[in-house]
């Protein structure tokens, strides 16, 4: 089958921008970059029409990477429904925004720098989605974070986008030390990283065997989760990664990337239906993100801003679903929003680009007439994401929500009022954006054909993409759960959505003046949303300030002057004294050295010959 | 040791190739310590290369496995870096010294 | 002891056959560059000059060997030794045709079938420089050395161009014996299209052959990669202290590499003693009509003759083409003589092509050489050895 | 028949590595070095290395001891002058030669088995196909390794070569 094909491919555009691409014509880029990933597309649509729907894993085995004693952990990729949808979603969104990103990066400088990177990421994550073990899966996880931190700080002159960029590479961090923690604790107790293995072991206890050690598994893998998926409290860097270029935002910090958490709890399934605590913990921490990040978006004025928040608030949604048992759910939803959230950000991007850079929606307005496609796409996007049925969000929004009512009614109801803040913060981005009459100075101009045709696809999918029965297709893998016999449940999230609609409407279209009074009455709520309920300012204060300062007393002043630097003079201090007696020895001619290290090997012979072992 | 004939007509015993090897290499030795031509010292390193690629050869005959002409040629392919480099040394030596002797080339000492 | 006797009657004809072909080889190369630049060539010696060779050799047998008195004696003498004995081996490996059985003798028409012949080929070119630049050396003359320094830089330069280009075919064919090879060769595509190297499937060995065919003309000396002998600016490069015997040898050397490189050529990508188009359409008939076109040609000529004596040479040879011609009628003995005359007709194209680029083309400049080796050979010869590899593996 | 033709080329591997220390010029301990090689690629012939012999041929005759002669072409170094430095190496350097000769033969003589012999044909994995799966099967890594060596190795000696002397 040659999944390596997948992965090699972009990999490939990589080398060849990231080599020639300065001497290379941006057409020449553009087309190697994208149709690096095309072809990729091509070969998973060959490989899965080849797999067709495989009941077990398809495993290629391609070369032993590391061997000690017991563990022995190869380069192997494997495929099954689970990866199937991934590959489908991350190739394909991902050729959708390269495209894009031609028309959008056109005047940008280092056009091949961006391309290579993009390559590049492309192709870490198809390795974490294709690999077969947790180290392949870590060895991607760890290079998306990497192409993400070099998007993030494309525009390394300006200092906000290298802060930003670092900003999100220690937030990581910390969840990558709890997913290295895990991977380690899994190797010393079971004795592989296979994921076949692994499961298989697990599956193989007792549901009611629960040892402590599988919960920690369980948070470590959680705490890798939250980093890379924004959760509570390691959600602060996705907002700041905004700072990138906007195709990098749609595509790693909308539809693939910060999925990867989400896939890699699916992917571990088993291990934690083996500890319903740690499955609460998925449960609670996701609710409050998806709460809290909606109710930080109500208020933002920059649009890129708000679907970020709006990103935190669905990746809460899907950690929801995991939490709540569902996981063909979570990955249901984590589909429809790489369609339709990565629409929306390219949308913003088309908007941005029509306003040559303008963010703030103070200063937009009245767009609708002058970007007809953009806004025309925009909407698909806001009612899919708003879960108004019969469109894509509906579907998935409205699975996790089940779920979430089977499991614990007071989650079901904070989603439901997440849902309503979704639907209103997304359509006051739009009207704020496209009605009323224009506040701004600039000229807009709608979108070139190569930035407008991706949207049109993508709106296509947000709005038939939720008749994909993604649940079904991964039944074998994740039986389903049984549905709630009522379905008043489905009534009221969809009446949350479209009263958050009619909400946006009134405020921001019928009855502009209402917004500020509502701000001004409730000024200490608005401010504390408005700066995001503080927590930077927060974490500076606890975390960042004593480590700086720690490390700069104890450990600099205290171990490193004092201790190593003394420990390694010392060193140096006794090695010139033996070299001081040594030199004697040093008459500068070769062929007497030559001479000495004969007499050794002579010495060595002779030892041989009568204690050696040669008898 | 059997009587001559047989010794010349049947097979050579394994031990023979490894004298060879061990001769061979105290040839490249005795080179080394020997000329003060560069070009000649660096010709018997390679002398004494060859020797221990002979005892690898004759032990994986033994072993009755071909690892041992792998490890053979690397140290072929180490060889030919090691030529490259050392002759680009000599060039650069015979550039700065117009001498090829090793023993004027000590500025080691001190 | 059969096996002994046999090997060194192959071994005698091989080598007559071989002798005849490089001093008649000499004679063809006189007459086609007379030709390409419209004079007439040798003509004196023998109808057409055909005794030419014979000339030379004689002459160069009885002329005086000098010995220059600056030489440093041992390697002047053993130079042309080392060239020709690596020149004239390296044959011993290269098969000619299908295995002949007459009567009791079934043997096969080469020396012996190594399983490594094709490493045995590419050692022994390698070694063939010593000869060049010990001559270069020994001779003690500035133009000789100069000529030995180039010829060994240059031999070391397009080894590897020439190594990579062999290895891509023996990648697609997965082996080393040249018998082998050309039996992996035999076949056609839709019935007409041969199955060789060049055009064989994943990936058609064009690239590679027009890269081992440059490769093989550096590695000859030959024009225009002939600087160790450049007459206008070497005297005569590194033989330029050679003379009589010596000089010949190094003649021979040259020409017998010449011959290897093309029999090589014709195995590894024209698919050797196979014939260009399948038996059911003819293709055994091909030398029959060849010889009776020859024939035909003999007598039209000998009947209205330019000369005198054309009256009585033409039809001779004219019979002598007209038995030939039946000869490769009779099965048993066409079956050992098509393949031969296959290969033969292969090997004598490419030698054509030799000295028709001698005659055409002009020298390189030394720079020029290496930077082509260098700067255009090694990578393309790498780039088509990596889609080769990469189709052999995917397929 | 083995022992016939170990003894031949052992004589002259011998010979030759005597020659090479012995000659004072370097052409001539060059050549004898590729006479070792040489009697070296039948040994290893005999012993059934038939692609490392090639390899020993191609590699180290044909392009390593090329390139040595090329250089001293090259530089048209002339014989060894009397040497005027004292050195102890080369005075003890004939005891100690001899005494690794001797205890080397004494000590194989005594670890090798008295019934291991070598006939021709009797190993059977030196042939190409077997060296080539054995290399990249269990020794990929240490190919690519050395691969890397010998980029390294070319960088170096052009900068070293290219380097101007003012």
């Amino acid at each position: 089958m040659q999944l390596w094909l997948i992965p090699l491919f972009p990999f490939a555009g990589f080398l060849v921008n990231g080599f020639f691409g300065r001497r290379m014509s941006k057409l020449a880029v553009s087309l190697v970059a994208c149709g690096s990933v095309l072809l990729s597309f091509l070969w998973v649509l060959k490989t899965i029409a080849a797999l067709g729907a495989p009941e077990a894993a398809y495993l290629e085995h391609y070369y032993s990477w590391i061997q000690s004693g017991a563990l022995n952990i190869g380069v192997d990729f494997a495929v099954d429904r689970l990866t199937e949808v991934m590959l489908l979603v991350v190739t394909g969104v991902g050729f959708l925004i390269h495209i894009y990103a031609v028309g959008y990066m056109a005047h940008e400088g280092g056009y091949y720098r961006f391309f290579a990177y993009f390559n590049l990421f492309m192709f870490f994550m198809l390795i974490l989605v294709l690999g077969a073990n947790f180290l392949l899966l870590f060895v991607g996880w760890e290079g998306v974070g990497l192409c993400s931190y070099l998007l993030i700080g494309f525009y390394f002159l300006e200092k906000f986008a290298t802060d930003a960029g670092n900003k999100a590479f220690i937030v990581n961090r910390i969840g990558d030390f709890g997913f290295s923690l895990a991977v380690f604790l899994i190797a010393l107790h079971f004795g592989s990283l296979d994921f076949g293995r692994v499961f298989s072991l697990v599956k193989d206890m007792p549901v009611e065997a629960r040892p402590g050690w599988i919960t920690a598994i369980c948070l470590l893998l959680l705490v890798g989760a939250a980093g890379k998926s924004a959760q509570i409290p390691l959600y602060v860097w996705l907002p700041d990664a905004m700072a990138g270029p906007t195709p990098v935002s749609a595509l790693i910090h909308a539809a693939t990337m910060v999925t990867a958490g989400v896939y890699m709890i699916t992917r571990s399934a088993q291990l934690y239906l083996h500890s319903p605590f740690a499955l609460n913990i998925v449960a609670i921490i996701g609710v409050a993100t998806a709460f809290l990040a909606a109710s930080i978006g109500l208020v933002q004025n920059d649009i890129k801003k708000v679907f970020a928040y709006s990103t935190v608030s669905q990746l809460g949604y899907m950690f929801l679903a995991l939490g709540c048992g569902a996981f063909s759910a979570g990955i249901f939803h984590l589909m429809t929003h790489a369609f339709f959230k990565a629409l929306l950000f390219l949308g913003a991007g088309s908007v941005i680009h029509a306003l040559s850079g303008e963010q703030d929606l103070r200063n937009m307005g009245g767009l609708a007439k002058k970007i007809p496609i953009t806004c025309a796409t925009l909407f698909c996007a806001g009612v899919a994401i708003a879960g108004v049925p019969p469109f894509s969000g509906f579907h998935s929004k409205d699975a996790i929500l089940g779920a979430a009512f089977e499991y614990s009614p007071w989650m079901y109801w904070l989603g439901v009022v997440t849902a309503f803040m979704t639907a209103f913060y997304v359509f006051r981005a739009l009207f704020l954006c496209f009605f009323g009459s224009y506040r701004g100075h600039h000229h807009p101009h709608e979108s070139p054909l190569v930035m407008w045709a991706p949207l049109a696809v993508l709106a296509a999918l947000s709005l038939g993409g939720g008749y994909i029965n993604v649940p079904k297709f991964l039944e074998p893998m994740f039986p389903l759960a049984a549905e709630s016999g009522d379905d008043w449940t489905v009534y009221v999230s969809v009446a949350a959505g479209l009263g958050g609609i009619a909400l946006a409407y009134l405020f921001y279209v019928a009855a502009p003046s209402v917004p500020e009074a509502l701000a001004g009455s409730l000024h200490g709520l608005y401010r504390l949303i408005y700066n995001k309920y503080f927590v930077d300012e927060l974490y500076e204060e606890v975390v960042v300030r004593p480590v700086v300062d720690g490390s700069r007393t104890l450990l600099w002043r205290g171990a490193d002057a004092s201790l190593i630097d003394g420990a390694v003079n010392g060193i140096g201090r006794l090695a010139r004294g033996i070299g001081g007696i040594l030199k004697f020895a040093q008459n500068g001619y070769i062929r007497d050295y030559a001479g000495w290290v004969v007499l050794g090997s002579i010495a060595v012979v002779i030892y041989m010959a009568f204690h050696g072992g040669a008898r | 040791m059997p009587p001559l004939p047989a010794v010349i007509h049947g097979p050579a015993p394994l031990s023979w190739y490894l004298i060879l090897s061990a001769v061979l290499f105290a040839l490249g030795a005795a080179g080394f310590l020997f000329r003060r031509n560069i070009i000649t010292v660096f010709m018997s390193i390679e002398l004494m290369l060859n020797a221990v690629n002979l005892s690898f050869i004759a032990f994986s005959y033994k072993l009755g496995r071909n690892d041992g002409h792998i490890f053979s040629f690397f140290v072929m392919v180490v060889a030919a870096a090691e030529a490259a480099v050392g002759l680009a040394i000599i060039l650069t030596v015979f550039k700065n010294r117009q001498t090829l002797e090793i023993d004027e080339v000590s500025s080691l000492k001190n | 002891m059969n096996f002994l006797i046999l090997s060194l009657i192959k071994a005698a004809v091989v080598a007559f056959v071989l002798m005849t072909t490089l001093a008649y080889l000499q004679w063809i190369e006189r007459k086609v560059i007379a030709h390409i630049q419209l004079r007439v060539g040798p003509r004196r010696v023998g109808p057409h000059g055909l005794l030419q060779p014979l000339a030379d050799v004689i002459k160069l047998l009885t002329k005086e060997d000098l010995l220059p008195s600056h030489v440093n004696k041992v390697f002047y003498f053993l130079a042309p030794f080392i060239a020709v004995f690596f020149a004239l081996i390296a044959i011993s490996v290269i098969p000619f045709g299908t295995e002949v059985n007459l009567g009791p003798v079934h043997t096969a028409m080469q020396l012996t079938d190594l399983n490594i012949g094709v490493l045995f080929i590419l050692g022994l070119s390698g070694m063939g420089v010593y000869g060049v630049a010990l001559a270069g050396w020994a001779s003690n003359n500035k133009y000789a050395l100069l000529g030995g320094l180039r010829s060994s830089a240059q031999m070391i330069s397009y080894e590897l161009p020439m190594a990579l280009a062999i290895a891509a075919p023996l990648l697609m064919l997965n082996t080393l014996s040249f018998r082998q090879l050309v039996e992996a060769q035999s076949g056609y595509y839709l019935g007409f299209i041969p199955r060789w190297t060049i055009f064989q499937g994943p990936v058609p060995q064009l690239v590679s052959f027009i890269l081992f065919g440059i490769a093989a003309f550096a590695e000859t000396n030959r024009v225009p990669f002939d600087l160790p002998e450049a007459e206008n600016e070497l005297v005569a490069g590194f033989h330029t202290e050679y003379s009589s015997m010596k000089f010949a040898a190094f003649f021979m050397a040259e020409y017998a590499n010449m011959v290897t490189v093309s029999c090589v050529a014709t195995l590894l990508f024209l698919g050797g003693w196979q014939p260009l188009w399948p038996a059911q359409y003819g293709s055994n008939f091909l030398p029959t009509a060849m010889f009776l076109a020859g024939a035909a040609l003999c007598f039209y000529h000998g009947f209205h003759p330019a000369r005198s004596f054309d009256r009585i040479t033409l039809p001779a040879a004219g019979v002598v083409f007209l038995g030939i011609a039946v000869v490769f009628l009779i099965p048993p003995v066409a079956a050992v003589l098509l393949p031969l005359f296959w290969f033969a007709a292969k090997v004598g194209f490419i030698l054509f092509v030799y000295i028709w680029v001698r005659g055409t083309l002009p020298r390189f400049r030394y720079d020029q050489l290496m930077r082509f080796a260098w700067t255009f050979m090694f990578p393309v010869a790498v780039a088509n050895l990596f889609l080769t590899g990469l189709a052999v593996a995917l397929s | 028949m083995d022992s016939i033709l170990f003894l031949i080329f052992a004589a002259i591997a011998v010979g030759c590595g005597l020659n090479l220390v012995l000659q004072t010029h370097p052409i001539s301990s060059a050549l004898s070095l590729v006479g070792v090689m040489g009697s070296l690629a039948v040994l290893y012939l005999l012993l059934g290395g038939e692609f490392i012999a090639m390899a020993q041929l191609i590699v180290y005759a044909g392009a390593i001891m090329v390139l040595f002669i090329f250089v001293i072409m090259l530089l048209n170094a002339g014989g060894e002058r009397r040497g005027r430095k004292r050195l102890w190496a080369p005075w003890a350097g004939a005891p100690m030669v001899a005494a690794i000769i001797g205890i080397g033969a004494y000590l194989i003589q005594r670890a090798a088995p008295r019934t291991a012999e070598v006939t021709f044909g009797a190993f059977q994995h030196g042939n190409p196909s077997d060296i080539g799966t054995n290399l990249f099967e269990n020794y990929v890594l240490p190919f690519e390794i050395t691969s890397i060596l010998i980029l390294i190795a070319i960088v170096g000696a052009i900068v070293l070569a290219r380097k101007e002397i003012e």
